[in-house]
């Protein structure tokens, strides 16, 4: 079962999770991106995403393993919305669980912001005016 | 002997395409120089990574014929 | 509507979590304590919460208004359950909405960390050897 | 002249009660010092806090007839 996954359609999040309870797992950390209204100071209608599908799925599965390494947890998981999606639409969902709540927290942590920094998915926002535009973050 | 160049995000509004096949290049870095020309595209090689055939790579790697290449703007999911 | 609950009986996560979406706010961090199979070593059946709910419910209430001054979140809650519970129930969930994930996941954890503290509410544990203990940490 | 006294966890197991009504004391530290002789609590008042009337309160408050007095041994919610 792949710990990472690009969606293009809406996922549920509560299969999700009931993968990761386990019986030594007393902690159980989540991060859920929305879409948001505005961003840096301007109105958003919506925005789409688009992945490099084959790449980021294999950044994504190296991010999970590398958490696994690095912290204390039990398991973990993350899934990433493609396509269009609306204001208030589930962006991106990350699961960790651990006996103990640090590691889960620290984990659920660490892998929103790697999948952010390095998997190969580019946001193009919406605006109220009309215009669009994409987004590539300076750093 | 050709390479097989996908483009995402910016990079592909801006040469119109999700992809093209080009001559295999004598390197990476000289290829997107080559590609940024052609395309007007605004981001410079500095800020790209490069993936080649579905991994990331070092722009010095070697480009084989039917390579499957693609430049990575700064990414921005999440 | 409280935000800070305590409850006799499981609860749902989904409607909770449906209160803290709002339009402005990208990020969602959430805590769940379920009860593990085993503490410090011992294996545990299952436990017991008891609380004193009129000031557990006061204090948590606090706990939650300070972090709304404390970090920039939309919104937070928390809910802690009392009673019998079995290993892999939901002890307690802690859910915070905000513009960005950083104050989302740092309040959360701070809630967690401060209702263990804080609020008047004891765990027994039953161990598989079939002897019970309060626990009273030292911190 | 009473107020009601609240045992919780470890306290109520060495009372064997919830709770009960015993004269006005003079001081919250001198009733607990009194109840832990009586009942055997094993825990020192350093280690407990004290609440009057559903809200925390310091050592040295007053109590007054009716109230309803709380010692609060460590807690381990979550």
């Amino acid at each position: 079962m792949k710990r990472f996954a690009i969606s293009a359609e809406p996922f549920e999040i509560a299969p999700l999770r009931q993968r990761l309870l386990a019986d030594q797992a007393g902690a159980y950390a989540s991060f859920e991106g929305w879409v948001r209204d505005h961003n840096e100071g301007q109105a958003v209608r919506g925005l789409f995403y688009e992945s490099y599908r084959e790449l980021a799925e294999a950044e994504g599965e190296r991010i999970l393993d590398e958490a696994l390494q690095r912290f204390d947890i039990s398991a973990a998981a993350c899934v990433h919305r493609t396509g269009e999606l609306a204001v208030g639409d589930l962006a991106v969902w990350v699961g960790a669980s651990a006996a103990h709540r640090g590691p889960a927290f620290e984990a659920c942590r660490w892998i929103i912001d790697e999948v952010k920094s390095r998997v190969p998915i580019w946001k193009r926002e919406k605006y109220a005016e009309g215009e669009q535009s994409w987004l590539h973050p300076e750093n | 002997m050709s390479i097989t160049v996908l483009y995402f995000a910016s990079l592909r509004d801006a040469a119109g395409r999700d992809s093209e096949q080009l001559p295999l290049p004598a390197s990476l870095r000289g290829l997107y120089d080559e590609l940024r020309a052609r395309h007007g595209f605004s981001l410079p090689a500095e800020r790209l990574r490069v993936a080649v055939d579905g991994s990331f790579a070092a722009w010095d790697s070697p480009v084989h014929e039917g390579s499957e290449v693609a430049f990575i703007p700064p990414v921005s999911g999440g």
